[in-house]
């Protein structure tokens, strides 16, 4: 129990729980169900994509073609459906498919060539997103079914439908890294590659299959975000889909995940993803002068950590005396 | 061990190979290619861009990152032009306080990491915001445009017409960094926390202020960077900085730095910015489709990385242990 | 009472007259408010996150300019379900939307008219660079369409397209290349991008060359000077300032009762077919000196006849 | 005063860890001009006393002395700056930096900015190097030495430091007889000039012959302090350390030459340079591979294992000729096992907890038809044998990072007890293992023996072979030797050895 005061995770819900009651203080509509259903969208595509990077960070790597993939996923998608005109289900298929693919691609050349996983996402993003953009064109898809669409609006108490998909992603998540042998291979091959491979892991294919795995969420992430959007478009990830990159770091190395590798969290990613969007969306609330909002959100960010460590700090010394 | 094959493991050798024969082969194919004013812009960009991954190399001798790097050197660049321009500094001045304002912000930094333990992902995650939001606030996403015609002939002319000024800075900055790291305990210091922080602490050295001096180095040498910045562009962007990050990380990797800290390497670090170089420019000359260069670029970023992975990979079988 | 929010794409330095547009027009109009907030970033997500914190905050009436004119689509409907009324400026979104109208310049024609402009001030051989912004960006295609529409009924050729080059860095390390190895072989630059602009300007001025021709666009200041000293011919005008203005003033009468007509002069462009034109301009050496002024004219011509021409208003 | 007689002091020292109680009032005097041994078992609490003599931990509660005056350290630099040097158990050295440099790290603290002259510290570093006997260039970068000259190099950063106090935590573990022996004369020298020295230690026939005191430590408590060894006998030491006498494993001799081998080596060469290799190892046979450091018997376990190519001969298990091609399938095919000598990076993920290390090898095995796999099914397999071990753990959630030396080779050890393996390769066992443990795991191999398991032991140390092995095949430069019967009398059978190596 006092191991779960000291974790990440209690120190991100704290964190959240400090900024719900300031924000509510300051602003009572912050409790307004759009609000509600607005955050709640937000963080559940940034959990997704949170995660995504986690599932690669778990190798002592990282990917930059996340977002890449995640855009290529989408397109896919809207190809399959407006040009090929395959069911919506077929298309969902279709668009993990290549995710997928494009996920074992970066691993097969970071295991490969044992080049750092940096360079090769560095550049397999140039060259997945150029592929994509030189395909389509720059056009987008906009002719998706409507229950595409509808779920993008979906609700549940005012919680979007996105959130509660992450959710349940998360939940399987965290199931597979706890108990399967598969995950904790992963995690194994992830932390120290030589040992795990002496202990009969096959590291290389976990490196594989992390990438794999973590490009399958970012597919997930984009078909969420292609649903909210209800198209499917080139920029929905930025360019190269470097927008993906500071949510996706963000959110797991809140919630815990050791960049070095082999050890995930995947509640804390999940917590940090929502600390970080209720921190925006609070921020944006209040009346700052509006291109100040950025450097306030810094500051806010380091008093989070800052105060976590502290919380840490007191918790050891008094758990001591 | 024979001099040419001491070279032959050398970091830098295998990217200054693929650099030098990738000047040439172009250059044979197309001759303005290596035409003096070509090689001009050639050596502006990696004095620029030179700048820039120097400041993230500091950083990546100990092992840690700095995303913050272009959020200090665009708020350095806004403020060298705004205080030229608002306040009526001349130059000199302008480019010291923006200098300190990089050498207060890596301060910043090292200061937080190195006293709360907490990684420097995040910490120069949250002041890259911190940083960038400064630069926004200040100017209102407006330039400076009052640029004074010395900075504007310093980031556009050359000396006695053969090397840029915007060069002078990188190469004495690069000098004194390889002697930094090569030759003085601060330096050594700063590789063997990379290496192997538990180690320094045992030596009694202070990994407290050595990280805390990598970040001060990193914050000065990424304003210098923004102040050659306003220098090359002629005018001071806010958006100076927003694109340094990837470039940063990618030309130490390419030149054999480890991220995981303890080996990195100046020479090799300046040809990696130089192959990046040649390669966006090489893709201008050679009228790829817009919608293909960034595929094209990848694929040659790819090819060039694996060249310099299999020398590698060959000149380490050559070692055996004692 | 009208509370109107201006929001642009991200921070850049072509929506600085927004910002006292929307306050004039709030103290001409009487308007609950006028505000202009920026996303912190040039991002589609940013935007959006914008927009809904926004629309709780009871703001009512939007003029945007879309991250993208097809991901903005649904953001605009989110905004509507909450009973706000948007209009799009700068750029359109995308047919079919819940926007009522845009009011803007035609990217794609802009770039057309520009490109003519351009081949009439070039002698002899006509081959042109066309630099341009993002990929991702729809209006990029657009831009490269009219460029190649205008050179080909010119009898001019686009030699080359360099895209991608928002970033300055890049902008003047590529535009920088391209003109060592290559300045001989064209003729003309044609520019659709802001930083692009400013760079060739500056890239124009440093080869000290005036046989090479440029159009760029928009009004930044290095490219008015550039203008003036004859280093670029002319750029294509937008209109920023008349568009949070009239967009402003349009928004107050459509929450007081009025409607937009079905049936106005709409003009069409290749994103809407409801799309009123802010006013382009193109400004040559001999204009440069004044074109606030031409821009205000225009503004002015725009919002008087603006109820007349475009809504159905009760009396 | 009574205490100025000491060089250095601890007095009632206490240090806690969250769950651990490491140290409680200890004591410990170091007497100038003496070698002082510090015993205990693998966790007793050794090697934190060294880290809180040298200020790497402060100390809870309790005071330290230096040469009578009460002392304080914040920081190593102050334990230095009092005289006090050490080598640790980890190594602790920059691979990139040269041996000269790495002796002289300390300095980078001084000056930050004077220029270092490499010539010139590479002339000072060559005296120390060469008083221990080592013939190395001073200016080569560390990373290109093997561990026992790591060690070396240690030692020497030590020394150079002048200390009037010295520590040394395990400095021998990974040493050959022969090294160990220059280590020796070095340290009886600066004894006679009076220098005070700790010595860590887990070989007791070293205690025997170099120190004048001794500590002992148990649980984190003082059994002895500062006792003589004069009137102390092997079986004493053992006593003070484990309450009780030591369990002498008997050698076992067993017969089973009819059973076909499991595994067999037929003229295999490797890309790592073994040439012409034959061995055999049957069920429930314990087959010892003796070689000098150097001999390339771990390198050949991986290539057994399938981590590196074999490039000509054969491998037969269970006389059906293999080629394994990966580890996981040595492992889960052919059940081939192999605990590593080198712990820290192949043996154990230090980072992670005991009990997914121990268990790393069955997940596969117990995973269900959904490839889930629970805690509970793991503890169940894997406890039973931490306990046997007796593994000091405060939970089986620790991080294997954080227990001791000797605790973490047994977690090494244990997550292939559980494994089920039909033949498992053992490369040095029991370095920096203590005498109790030791036993124990030499009854565990035999164990395994007994039920049949076929063992390849890899072991440099004589006496563990020459207890262990039904049959000892030597290595020299890649290629075997030759191979003894072990009949057990270990001046015939360590002669017989010799005489094949230098042959
Ligand atoms: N940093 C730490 N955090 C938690 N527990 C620790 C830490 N360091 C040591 N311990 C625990 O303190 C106890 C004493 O460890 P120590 O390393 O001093 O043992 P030792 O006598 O040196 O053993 P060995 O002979 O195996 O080296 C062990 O139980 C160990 O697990
Ligand atoms: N390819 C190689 N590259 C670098 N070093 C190597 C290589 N092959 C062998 N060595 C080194 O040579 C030494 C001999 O190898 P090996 O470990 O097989 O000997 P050993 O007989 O098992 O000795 P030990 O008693 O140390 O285990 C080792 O220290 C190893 O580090
Ligand atoms: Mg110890
Ligand atoms: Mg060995």
């Amino acid at each position: 129990m006092a191991s779960f005061f000291l974790s990440n995770e209690f120190g991100l819900i704290v964190g959240i729980c400090i900024f719900i009651a300031i924000f509510s203080w300051v602003d009572a509509n912050f409790w307004s169900p759009f609000n509600l259903f607005v955050i709640s969208r937000s963080a559940g595509v940034y959990a997704l994509i949170g995660l995504s990077m986690m599932a690669v960070i778990a190798t002592g790597g990282l990917s930059l073609a996340i977002g890449a993939i995640g855009v290529c996923a989408a397109m896919a998608f809207g190809w399959a459906i407006e040009s090929a005109g395959l069911h919506w289900s077929a298309s969902l298929a279709v668009a993990l498919a290549v995710a997928l693919a494009l996920g074992y691609v970066n691993g097969w050349l970071v295991v490969r060539t044992g080049i750092h996983s940096f360079v090769i996402t560095l550049a397999t993003m140039s060259v997945f997103f150029g592929g994509m953009l030189f395909l389509s064109q720059g056009q987008s898809f906009r002719a998706l079914p409507a229950e595409i669409t509808e779920f993008g609006r979906l609700k549940v108490f005012s919680i979007s439908a996105l959130f509660l998909t992450a959710v349940a992603v998360a939940l399987l998540l965290a199931a597979f890294y706890r108990f399967a042998a598969l995950g904790r291979e992963m995690l194994a091959a992830g932390a120290c590659p030589e040992a795990a491979e002496l202990s009969g892991v096959h590291s290389g294919r976990m490196f594989i299959l992390c990438h794999v795995l973590s490009a399958g969420l970012a597919g997930i992430a984009a078909l969420l975000v292609t649903a909210r959007f209800g198209a499917a478009i080139p920029s929905m990830a930025g360019q190269l889909g470097q927008d993906w990159l500071m949510p996706g770091f963000l959110a797991p190395v809140l919630g815990g995940t050791l960049l070095s590798g082999g050890r995930v969290s995947v509640p804390g990613t999940v917590l940090g993803a929502i600390l970080v969007t209720i921190l925006a969306n609070g921020l944006l609330r209040m009346s700052i002068g509006e291109f100040w909002v950025q450097a306030i959100l810094g500051c806010l960010l380091l008093a989070a950590v800052l105060g976590d460590v502290m919380r840490k700090r007191y918790l050891a010394a008094s758990g001591r005396a | 061990m024979g001099r040419t094959s001491a070279y032959f493991q050398a970091d830098w050798f295998g990217p200054a190979v693929i650099s030098v024969l990738a000047v040439l082969v172009i250059g044979l194919i197309d001759r303005a290619f290596i035409s003096p004013a070509a090689l001009d812009v050639l050596i502006l960009a990696v004095a620029l861009n030179g700048m820039i991954v120097l400041s993230q190399m500091v950083v990546i001798a100990i092992g840690q990152m700095n995303l913050s790097v272009g959020g200090i050197g665009g708020l350095a660049a806004i403020s060298f032009a705004g205080l030229m321009q608002v306040q009526g500094l001349p130059p000199v001045a302008a480019a010291a306080i923006a200098l300190l304002i990089g050498v207060a912000a890596g301060l910043f930094n090292g200061w937080l990491i190195a006293t709360t333990g907490i990684s420097a992902f995040v910490i120069t995650l949250a002041s890259l915001s911190l940083f960038k939001g400064i630069n926004l606030g200040i100017t209102s996403a407006q330039p400076f445009y009052e640029i004074p015609a010395v900075v504007k002939a310093f980031g556009s002319e050359a000396l006695f017409d053969m090397l840029p000024f915007l060069s002078l800075p990188t190469i004495v900055i690069a000098f004194a960094l390889m002697v930094l790291l090569t030759r003085m305990p601060l330096g050594r210091n700063i590789l063997a926390v990379g290496a192997n922080p538990g180690a320094v602490a045992l030596t009694g050295v202070s990994l407290k202020w050595t990280v805390i001096a990598a970040h001060v180095i990193s914050g000065f040498l990424a304003a210098a960077a923004g102040v050659m910045a306003v220098a090359r562009l002629q005018i001071g962007l806010p958006t100076i900085g927003d694109d340094w990050l990837l470039l940063s990380f990618a030309a130490p990797v390419i030149g054999g730095a480890v991220l995981s800290g303890g080996h990195v390497s100046v020479g090799a670090t300046l040809w990696g910015v130089a192959i990046v170089a040649i390669i966006t420019q090489a893709l201008v000359l050679f009228k790829i489709d817009p919608y293909l260069v960034q595929a094209v670029l990848g694929l040659l970023i790819l090819w060039a990385v694996g060249i310099n992975r299999w020398r590698e990979v060959r000149a380490r079988k050559g070692e055996g242990k004692l | 009472d009208t509370k109107v929010g201006i929001v642009p794409g991200g921070p850049h330095p072509y929506f600085s007259a927004w910002g006292p547009s929307g306050k004039d027009a709030s103290r001409d109009f009487k308007l609950g408010a006028a505000d202009y907030k920026v996303p912190a970033k040039w991002e589609l997500g940013e935007q959006n996150l914008l927009l809904e914190s926004m629309v709780s905050q009871g703001y009512n009436a939007f003029i945007i300019f879309p991250g993208d004119s097809v991901g903005s689509v649904s953001t605009v409907a989110d905004l509507v379900g909450h009973g706000a009324q948007v209009i799009a400026a700068g750029g359109c979104f995308k047919d079919p939307s819940k926007a009522l109208f845009c009011l803007g310049t035609d990217t794609g024609n802009s770039a057309y008219l520009g490109t003519k402009e351009l081949l009439k001030v070039m002698k002899g051989s006509k081959r042109i660079l066309h630099l341009t912004g993002f990929m991702v960006d729809p209006n990029t295609q657009l831009r490269i369409d009219g460029v190649r529409k205008a050179a080909q009924e010119g009898g001019g050729t686009v030699v080359q397209v360099i895209a991608d080059i928002d970033a300055p860095e890049a902008a003047a390390e590529k535009i920088g290349a391209f003109m060592a190895a290559r300045a001989g072989e064209i003729d003309g630059i044609i520019a659709t991008a802001w930083v692009p602009a400013v760079q060739a300007a500056n890239s124009l001025r440093k080869l000290g060359d005036k046989r090479i021709r440029m159009v760029a666009i928009d009004h930044d200041e290095v490219v008015i000077k550039a203008i003036k000293d004859g280093f670029v011919d002319g750029t294509m005008l937008q209109n920023p300032y008349g568009q949070a203005y009239v967009g402003a003033y349009a928004l107050d009468r459509l929450r007081h009762g009025c409607t937009v007509k079905a049936d106005a002069p709409w003009k069409s462009n290749a994103l809407t077919a409801r799309f009123i034109d802010s006013g382009t301009a193109y400004v040559d050496a001999a204009k440069a000196g004044n074109f606030v002024g031409a821009m205000q004219e225009i503004t002015k011509g725009l919002l008087n006849s603006f109820e007349a021409t475009y809504l159905n208003c009760k009396k | 005063m009574e205490t100025a007689r000491y060089a250095f002091e601890a007095r009632s020292v206490s240090k806690f860890f969250p769950g651990v109680k490491a140290l409680s009032e200890v004591s410990l005097k170091l007497s100038a001009g003496s070698i002082h041994a510090l015993l205990g078992e693998n966790g007793a609490g050794k090697s934190t006393l060294i880290k809180i003599v040298t200020g790497v931990y402060q100390p809870d509660q309790g005071s330290l002395f230096c040469s009578g005056q009460a002392c304080r350290f914040s920081g190593p630099r102050d334990a230095m700056a009092a005289g006090i040097g050490v080598v640790h158990q980890e190594r602790n050295l920059i691979p990139r930096f040269s041996i000269a440099e790495n002796i002289f790290l300390e300095r980078n603290g001084r000056h930050l900015f004077r220029m270092i002259d490499y010539k010139a510290l590479a002339r000072e570093a060559r005296p120390w190097l060469e008083r221990l006997g080592l013939d190395l260039d001073p200016a080569l970068p560390v990373s290109r030495l093997t561990v026992a000259k790591m060690q070396m190099v240690e030692i020497a950063r030590a020394l150079a430091l002048r200390s009037r106090v010295l520590l040394l935590d395990e400095p021998t573990a990974s040493l050959t007889p022969h090294e160990a022996e220059a280590l020796f004369a070095v340290l009886r020298k600066l004894r006679d000039e009076g220098v005070s020295m700790l010595f860590v230690s887990h070989k007791l026939e070293e205690v025997e012959q170099l120190c004048d005191t001794v500590t002992v430590l148990r649980d984190g408590n003082n059994v002895c302090d500062a006792r003589s060894t004069e009137s102390l006998g092997r079986q004493d030491f053992v006593h003070l350390m484990i309450g009780r006498t030591e369990q002498v494993v008997t050698r076992r001799d067993r017969e089973q030459e009819d059973v076909p081998p499991f595994l067999e080596l037929k003229s295999v060469s490797s890309a790592l340079g073994h040439r012409d290799i034959s061995l055999a190892v049957r069920p429930g046979e314990i087959v010892g591979l003796y070689g000098l450091v150097g001999a390339g018997r771990s390198e050949l376990a991986k290539v057994i294992i399938g981590r590196y190519p074999v490039t000509a001969g054969e491998i037969r298990v269970d006389q059906a000729p293999v080629k394994i091609r990966s580890v996981a399938q040595a492992i889960h095919r052919h059940g081939i096992g192999y605990v590593s000598e080198d712990r820290k990076h192949e043996g154990l993920i230090l980072d992670h907890s005991v009990l997914e290390n121990a268990g790393i090898t069955v997940w596969r095995r117990l995973a269900n038809c959904l490839g889930l796999v629970g805690d509970r099914s793991i503890r169940a397999l894997v406890e039973p044998h931490i306990r046997k071990l007796e593994v000091r753990t405060p939970s089986l959630h620790q991080k294997v990072g954080l227990l001791s030396g000797g605790n973490q080779q047994k977690i090494s050890v244990a997550k292939w007890l559980s494994a089920g393996v039909k033949l498992l390769i053992i490369d040095e066992p029991t370095v920096g293992i203590d005498i109790k443990s030791k036993a124990y795991l030499h009854e565990l191999i035999h164990e395994l023996a007994d039920k049949g398991t076929a063992v390849l032991l890899i072991s440099s140390d004589m006496p563990e072979m020459i207890s262990l092995a039904d049959r000892i095949v030597v290595m020299n430069a890649y290629r075997v030797q030759g191979e003894l019967a072990n009949t057990g009398e270990y001046a015939k059978v360590s002669a017989g050895i010799m005489n094949l190596i230098h042959d």
